[in-house]
């Protein structure tokens, strides 16, 4: 039932035992009992939705269980609200950032202390000894929204520990971040480690979860459905660790989801090995192109400056890059969400540079937003609106400027089928439905009806890996229909498996292309030009 | 286009039991609503009918409330007592067949129908005026002006004309607190702490719930040291003051004749022949007695009234803001 | 003055409050009945602030626990304060509109300085009092864990949440505050300007509070300045009513509205206001 | 019904907050749902009038007046006789500044300038009217002028309009100021411009009695009327049956998810204001036309604050908004007269709009909660009251 009762010389435990959280029409987390040992990173793992977040919104005292205990170092205790869990010594970095943008790092860093007066000077030598510790020197007078998203997690982690934690609990961490940054954090918590923390880790990657993790819990629909003790572990290959885990997150969904290999590949579980049956698509006619396009935008973050490039029929040509260097820039300015100051975008020769999004999105160029529960969809509006969104006022819809349902519901519920959403009916409000569900409604409504291009924008940012390995599916089946996509993304794994070709974006300009030939250097190739190296090369 | 004629059963009764008054604030500003309420029970009470009143209506629904006072079971005569009100009673009118007394236009006079009250309150404000400049010790007065309201240019333009016609040189201030500012007390005393700072040391003020502020403001100065007279208008303010040597008088109205009359014209049958006017002859408008309104005084104003009603002396109409500002600077 | 300070320290905390004129009128009459009845202008200005934390209650209770529409709120407590003061007044003293004693309002000490003392401290006591209360608070607003908080919560509540912070005790104290110190304000037009109370009375004065705030933009320093301009132009409707020129009353009035109309369309254009303003805060919100 | 096997059934009925509720939305709901859901509405709506009724009857008592008879006399001056007839008088306007209201407040965005944009629509109407009447036809002049109304009207928001749509510019805020310089504006006008030379008052010419708006055949209510409820019935089916309608919802919802979509904010945004502005204007010239045939100097009868709670309760639907306006009507038609038979002040109306309004939200709050399954206390609250009471008991047990 509970954790297996190791016990580490010298070091603390929290266990939860029990915890049983409900809500409406979901049982988040389904008596679940863990252990959390001092000195140790455990990773928790899970598809989305398993309850992960929940648990440890319980543990840093943002939900209370509906019956279960926890007990620290043998007491029971009641973490009531954040700043109980802060008393106990519990620190959290959520899955979403939790930094005030308008404050500085100093005052993000003292928001929430006790005692009338700030104490600033305290503070200040505090965040020195928290960065040699983190290894990262931050300005504490900078404002946190100047801070780049590597250092924003830094500082998260400071404030984390800034109450002198004991348990550090990281959500979802590296999800947001670069593959140096995150070799970086693993050595973070490392340090910490060694200086006798507990650490909770959040992940999807199984990869992340071996070489990080000394023990790992699995989480399925609510319950714990496996674990991994640190002595199994250690006496488990990555390969084999990694098979146990995927057998315990899907159990025997797996069979559906093809073997296990494939699953983790699609997860880039392992290394990531382009299809070797990739086409040559440099002979098809160009459908889009983009030349020396500069965006109307006011702050570096968002605006990009003289980007060219061009897409055959049929291909993909992936963005990498750090998260806020003018990907959503690029994005909004392809899908005509964003004007123009100078240079031209046209589709299979005809100059689109002018038109706005719904003249865009008829002559077939199509986006899929990172941001799926506030900008691709309307949360209250029903799955069947949604799915028709950017066809308001169109026949057959649309008749005379009034909605025709019949057509409406009969092409929501073609849609539900063809895209297998899980939704109870056509009518259901999209916000209630799972992130994933949320995804195939955003990419049914886009990749559907006469799409020539497809813009998508982190299109698997936070999923788990059936969810992945769906859209990834749906992508690639639309390349091969000769639909060209621009793939936006973060993931290194997923920009190789699926490009043809992949653009490097930095501070708003492409700094580098390379031909995703199946070579073992792309990621490299890449990496060099994300870290800052200019292209000598063109192609 | 245009509506239908008013039902048949139009034409004012003489046969009715009750009179109504419908006043726009309550009875308790100490001018306008009061002296109207105490008019109408005045004669009610000679008239021998009964009474009922709705008062603190405002002035944004006038045309339905006019309409239901007008309805409701024996009532036979309302006084509108509002200027705004007087179209708004034309409607009721035609509505309900019930004759309307309304104030201040002349010209909506129909017979049977809709009777006017008119004022001629610049000659109470010219015998005010006169009792001003002989009191004022600086030679400066001071005019506070709630709202525009025809009725208080008048009486500010007479107030000025009797002041120059004992002092041609004296010195008028005139201030305004606000367009419809009857019951800014608050402004009205900001504005009259503004007139006395100028020096004036008689001030006249009108006002509803605004002659609160002119008070507090007469009546602070006047324990900070100064020697403010001050000057009211339709009501008493005696009990307002701390002191009540501090008012001067007050340019009252008395509406009970005005009120008495039209009643009776209308169970003669002779409504709204002509209008029913408040001036110093039918002593609708007179000075208040009080101690400070000396033997001197008292003479002059009575003297002045006599020329007034004889016609020897002309006091100047000033009914709108630039007729008035006219005489102030010419 | 006051009521904007109020508002601005609201603001930050995210609370939109559109009631104020409505605190503002119960901080008013209740600051006028206390002071009637104890004959003490201090008391009187207590009454007021209670009246006006009291008001506030609706808000705090309503809005910030359970997270109810800040707008239709405001409306609300505006619609309850005028209609429950005039009620209360019409009743009890509208047939004698009694008058608050003056005892002339002196800062106790200071108005004996010779020369100035007298002129500084005596009428415009209230001024200096409020002038201080900005200080102070503008002082806690930057210094304090206090003010950090309240920050906080204006910009992202789920940061001071997540950081162990209280959004809903941080915006409770602000809307107390806010409450507290409009209903002073009321108080302040009652007990010491008018030495009485009048229905309305505060004529809009509310809404010019949210005005003011707004163009300050958060600073109370600003708030201030802005209400000290607000204050000239008044007095400069004033000057131009005493000069006997035929200006229509009318453009008197609207004159500090027009003035802030044309100070939005110059220079108040980006005026960004707490990007949560008028949001209720649920924790675990999704 | 389609696919699968999806685990948990989504609770139905919610309409969170004050969001507009879309018919949309109820493509394929089930029969039975429905008609609990508009059970539920019904029940939502009512419960807060009767609850602002009882507790207005408590202050009452409490003020040592009669409650039965404050509300028997505002029966009998509301509906009893010809009065129902001024009830539907009322009616007129407020209905059309209550879809003017609407339109806005769905696309989130509050004008609040109502009064100032009525006025200045009415002082056109009734400062022009006579004049044209005589110079052409009434008929003309109605429809001149009333469109007149509506531009001039729509016009007083092009400047909140602008500043919000470019700059971001608090809506609220501006549209109130605009709105007390269109008060003074049209006190100036009437001063100033259409001062009717004969009165001695500062108010305008009169439009003769016969000239106004025809009554509907048999009463005394003019056809003013039928054009409101007509304009309620066109906005209902523009709001829930059209595209713009929809996109008006989705603008509503997300200004992201509108941008997305290819709905150009910035024009939504003056479009709205300017259809507000719009419909103020209409029920200005209505009033106008229909009842009052003038304007004078400080008139303001502030029909927007009068119905704001109604339009939430009818959920920004228009149609949904006439019963609750119909209920207004009387209760204020006949709430004069019974204020002052029962001797409190008018303004005692002014609390019961108030008390609705509190109740209004609370009854939505608890609502919605109960859709959820939520507890009605949020958590930090219950973590609050928790601690004392463990304290209690903890203490007991010892
Ligand atoms: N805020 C909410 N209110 C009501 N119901 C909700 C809410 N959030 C989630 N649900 C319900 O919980 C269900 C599961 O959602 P969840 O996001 O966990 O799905 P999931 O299992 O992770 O699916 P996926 O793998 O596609 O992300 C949803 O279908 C929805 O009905
Ligand atoms: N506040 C909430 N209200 C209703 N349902 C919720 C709420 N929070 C979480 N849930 C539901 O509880 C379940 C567990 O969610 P949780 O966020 O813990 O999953 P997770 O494992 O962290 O998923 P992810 O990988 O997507 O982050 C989901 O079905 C989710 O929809
Ligand atoms: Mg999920
Ligand atoms: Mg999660």
């Amino acid at each position: 039932m509970s954790a297996s009762p190791t016990l580490a010389p010298a070091a603390g435990v929290i266990s939860l035992s029990g915890i049983t959280k409900a809500f409406p029409g979901v049982i988040a987390n389904d008596d679940i009992s863990l252990d959390i040992l001092n000195g140790q990173v455990h990773c928790l793992l899970g598809e989305n939705g398993a309850g992960k977040s929940t648990l440890i919104s319980i543990l840093a005292g943002m939900q209370f269980p509906d019956s279960g205990s926890i007990a620290i170092d043998g007491v029971p205790v009641t973490i009531g609200s954040p700043k109980a869990a802060m008393k106990f010594g519990i620190g959290v970095v959520h899955q979403h950032s939790t930094l005030v943008p308008s404050l500085t790092v100093l005052e993000n860093l003292m928001l929430g202390e006790g005692g009338l007066m700030l104490k600033e000077k305290r503070a200040a030598s505090r965040l020195e000894e928290l960065s040699g510790l983190l290894g990262a020197s931050i300005d504490p007078n900078i404002l946190a929204s100047d801070l780049a998203l590597g250092q924003q997690q830094q500082v998260e982690i400071a404030k984390a520990m800034w109450t002198g934690s004991r348990l550090l609990i990281l959500d979802e961490p590296t999800s947001m971040l670069t593959p140096s940054a995150i070799e970086s954090l693993g050595e973070s918590m490392s340090r910490l480690k060694a200086e006798g923390l507990g650490i909770v880790f959040i992940t999807h990657k199984l990869r992340e979860a071996y070489t990080m993790g000394d023990c790992v819990t699995v989480l399925r629909g609510g319950r714990k459905v496996g674990e991994l003790t640190p002595e199994r572990m250690k006496s488990l290959t990555e390969a084999e660790a990694q098979a146990e885990i995927l057998r315990a997150m899907f159990g025997d969904d797996l069979a559906a989801a093809g073997s296990i290999e494939s699953a983790a590949e699609l997860a880039g579980a392992t290394e990531a090995a382009p299809e070797a049956s990739r086409v040559d698509v440099t002979g098809r006619p160009v459908r889009l192109q983009v030349a020396g396009v500069t965006s109307v935008g006011k702050s570096m973050d968002v605006s990009v400056t003289d980007i060219s490039f061009s897409i055959h029929e049929g291909e993909i040509f992936g963005i990498a890059g750090i998260d806020g260097h003018g990907q959503a820039g690029l994005a909004e300015v392809l899908s005509g969400q964003r004007a123009i100051a100078s240079g031209t975008i046209s589709l299979e020769g005809a100059d689109i540079t002018r038109l706005g999004v719904r003249s865009r999105q008829e002559k077939g160029v199509r986006y899929v937003t990172d941001d799926r529960l506030h900008e691709g969809t309307v949360g209250n509006l029903s799955v069947a609106i949604n799915l028709l969104l950017k066809r308001i006022g169109m026949a057959p819809f649309w008749r005379f400027g009034q909605i025709n349902k019949t057509a409406v519901n009969d092409e929501a519920k073609r849609l539900i089928t063809q895209y297998t959403i899980r939704t109870p009916s056509p009518s259901t409000r999209v916000g209630t439905l799972s992130g994933g569900n949320i995804q195939k409604v955003l990419l049914a409504r886009e990749l559907g009806h006469g799409a020539r291009v497809v813009v998508v924008n982190k299109p698997t940012y936070g999923l788990d890996l059936k969810s992945v390995r769906l859209v990834h599916d749906l992508l690639r089946a639309f390349a091969a229909d000769g639909g060209c996509v621009v793939l936006i993304s973060t993931e290194l794994d997923e920009l190789i498996e699926l490009s043809d070709r992949i653009g490097v974006i930095s501070r708003g300009s492409i700094v580098g292309t390379v031909q995703n030939d199946g070579g073992p250097d792309v990621a490299e190739r890449v990496g060099h030009y994300m870290i800052g190296g200019r292209a000598h090369d063109n192609d | 286009a245009g509506r239908g004629t008013a039902p048949a059963n139009t034409s004012a009764k003489s046969d009715f039991t009750t009179v109504t008054i419908v006043t726009p604030a309550t009875e308790s500003d100490h001018g306008w609503n009061q002296m109207g309420l105490a008019g109408a029970k005045a004669a009610a009470k000679a008239t021998s009918l009964t009474l009922t009143s709705d008062t603190n209506v405002g002035y944004d629904n006038t045309q339905t409330i006019l309409t239901q006072a007008a309805q409701k079971s024996g009532v036979g005569f309302v006084i509108a007592h509002a200027s705004g009100f007087g179209q708004a009673a034309a409607s009721a009118n035609a509505k309900t067949g019930v004759p309307f007394l309304i104030t201040d236009v002349p010209t909506a006079q129909v017979k049977d129908k809709i009777g006017v009250i008119t004022f001629s309150a610049q000659q109470g404000g010219y015998l005010a005026g006169i009792a001003a400049a002989m009191t004022t010790k600086t030679n400066k007065l001071g005019i506070a002006i709630s709202a525009d309201d025809v009725n208080w240019f008048t009486m500010s333009g007479g107030f000025i004309a009797g002041a120059k016609s004992v002092n041609p040189s004296i010195h008028v201030d005139v201030a305004y607190i606000g367009a419809a500012a009857y019951d800014d007390s608050a402004g009205g005393k900001k504005v009259v702490q503004q007139l006395i700072a100028a020096g004036d040391d008689v001030i006249f003020g009108m006002g509803d719930g605004a002659t609160v502020g002119y008070v507090a403001a007469v009546d602070e100065a006047n324990q900070a040291g100064n020697k403010v007279k001050y000057i009211a208008d339709i009501g008493d303010v005696s009990d307002l003051v701390t002191n009540p040597n501090e008012v001067l008088t007050s340019v009252l109205w008395v509406f009970d004749g005005a009120y008495s009359q039209a009643i009776n014209d209308i169970k003669a049958g002779k409504f709204a022949t002509a209008p029913y006017n408040l001036d110093l002859k039918n002593g609708g408008i007179k000075l208040q007695k009080t101690a400070d309104m000396t033997s001197d005084i008292t003479a002059a104003t009575t003297k002045a009234q006599k020329g007034i009603e004889d016609g020897s002396i002309t006091v100047p109409d000033t009914s709108t803001k630039a007729d008035l500002t006219a005489l102030l600077n010419g | 003055m006051l009521a904007s300070i109020g508002e601005t320290v609201g603001e930050q905390s995210g609370v939109l409050n559109l009631g104020i004129e409505g605190m503002m009128l119960m901080g008013a009459y209740f600051g006028y009945v206390v002071a009637l009845t104890t004959h003490s202008t201090w008391l009187g200005m207590l009454g007021g602030l209670l009246a006006g934390a009291i008001t506030s209650l609706v808000l705090l209770v309503l809005n910030v626990w359970l997270g109810l529409n800040q707008i239709v709120l405001g409306i609300a407590i505006t619609a309850a304060g005028g209609g429950i003061t005039t009620v209360l007044y019409d009743q009890i003293y509208s047939k004698t509109s009694p008058r608050i004693p003056t005892d002339n309002w002196k800062v106790p000490g200071l108005s004996d300085i010779p020369v100035v003392g007298h002129s500084l401290f005596s009428q415009p006591a209230m001024f200096w009092v409020s002038l201080l209360l900005a200080v102070i608070i503008a002082w806690f607003l930057v210094r304090t864990n206090w003010g950090l908080s309240i920050r906080a919560a204006g910009q992202k509540p789920s940061s001071l949440d997540a950081a162990g912070g209280s959004v809903m005790r941080t915006r409770s104290q602000a809307v107390l505050l806010g409450g507290m110190l409009s209903g002073l304000g009321g108080a302040y037009l009652s007990v010491l300007a008018t030495n009485a109370f009048t229905p309305f009375m505060t004529n809009g004065l509310g809404y010019i509070a949210i005005v003011v705030t707004m163009l300050s933009r958060g600073k109370i320093l600003r708030v201030v300045i802005v209400s000290l301009l607000y204050g000239l132009t008044i007095a400069v409707g004033t000057v131009l009513q005493l000069t006997s020129l035929d200006v229509p009353t009318d453009l008197i009035t609207m004159l500090p509205y027009i003035v802030v109309m044309i100070v939005l369309l110059i220079f108040g254009r980006d005026v960004n206001n707490s990007p949560v303003l008028g949001a209720p805060y649920t924790r675990g919100a999704r | 019904m389609t696919t699968t096997d999806t685990s948990t059934e989504s609770p139905d009925g919610i309409t969170t907050e004050i969001t507009p509720l879309e018919d949309e939305a109820e493509l394929v709901t089930s029969r039975s749902s429905s008609g609990r859901r508009a059970i539920d509405i019904v029940v939502r709506s009512i419960v807060p009038i009767v609850l602002a009724l009882i507790v207005a009857a408590l202050i009452l008592l409490a003020l040592g007046k009669n409650p039965l008879q404050f509300y028997g006399a505002i029966i009998e001056n509301g509906l009893v006789g010809q009065n129902w007839e001024n009830s539907l008088v009322m009616m007129t306007p407020l209905l059309l500044v209550a879809i003017g209201l609407i339109v806005v407040f769905r696309g989130q965005l509050w004008n609040l300038g109502y009064d100032g944009q009525f006025l200045l629509g009415g002082v056109v109407v009734a400062g022009l009217a006579p004049q044209l009447i005589a110079a052409t036809s009434p008929g003309i002049a109605y429809l001149v002028l009333t469109l007149a109304a509506i531009a001039v009207a729509a016009a007083w928001t092009i400047i909140p309009a602008w500043l919000k749509a470019f700059f971001g510019t608090n809506e609220i805020i501006t549209t109130i100021v605009m709105s007390t310089i269109g008060v003074g504006l049209t006190n100036i006008l009437i001063e100033y411009v259409f001062q009717n030379p004969a009165v001695r008052t500062p108010q305008s010419r009169a439009i003769d009695p016969g000239d106004m708006l025809p009554y509907i055949p048999g009463t005394q209510v003019p056809i003013g009327l039928i054009v409101a409820l007509l304009v309620a019935v066109i906005f209902q089916f523009v709001l829930s049956r059209t595209s713009f309608g929809l996109r008006l919802d989705v603008f509503g919802s997300s200004a992201k998810a509108a941008r997305h979509v290819g709905i150009n904010s910035r024009t939504m945004t003056i479009v709205l204001f300017l259809i507000s502005g719009g419909l103020i204007g209409l029920a200005a010239s209505m009033d106008i036309f229909g009842q009052w045939g003038y304007m004078r100097t400080n008139w303001n009868p502030s029909y927007g604050n009068a119905i704001m709670p109604f339009v939430f309760l009818a959920r920004l639907s228009p149609v949904g908004a006439i019963p609750f306006i119909a209920f207004y009507s009387v209760f204020a038609t006949g709430g004069t007269i019974a204020a002052q038979e029962s001797g409190v002040s008018v303004d005692f109306l002014q609390i019961v709009v108030a008390l609705i309004l509190v109740f209004m939200t609370v009854t939505e709050y608890v609502g919605t909660k109960r859709d959820l399954g939520q507890s009605y206390l949020p958590d930090e609250l219950k973590d609050a009251m928790r601690k004392p009471l463990n304290a209690l008991t903890g203490r007991m047990r010892k």
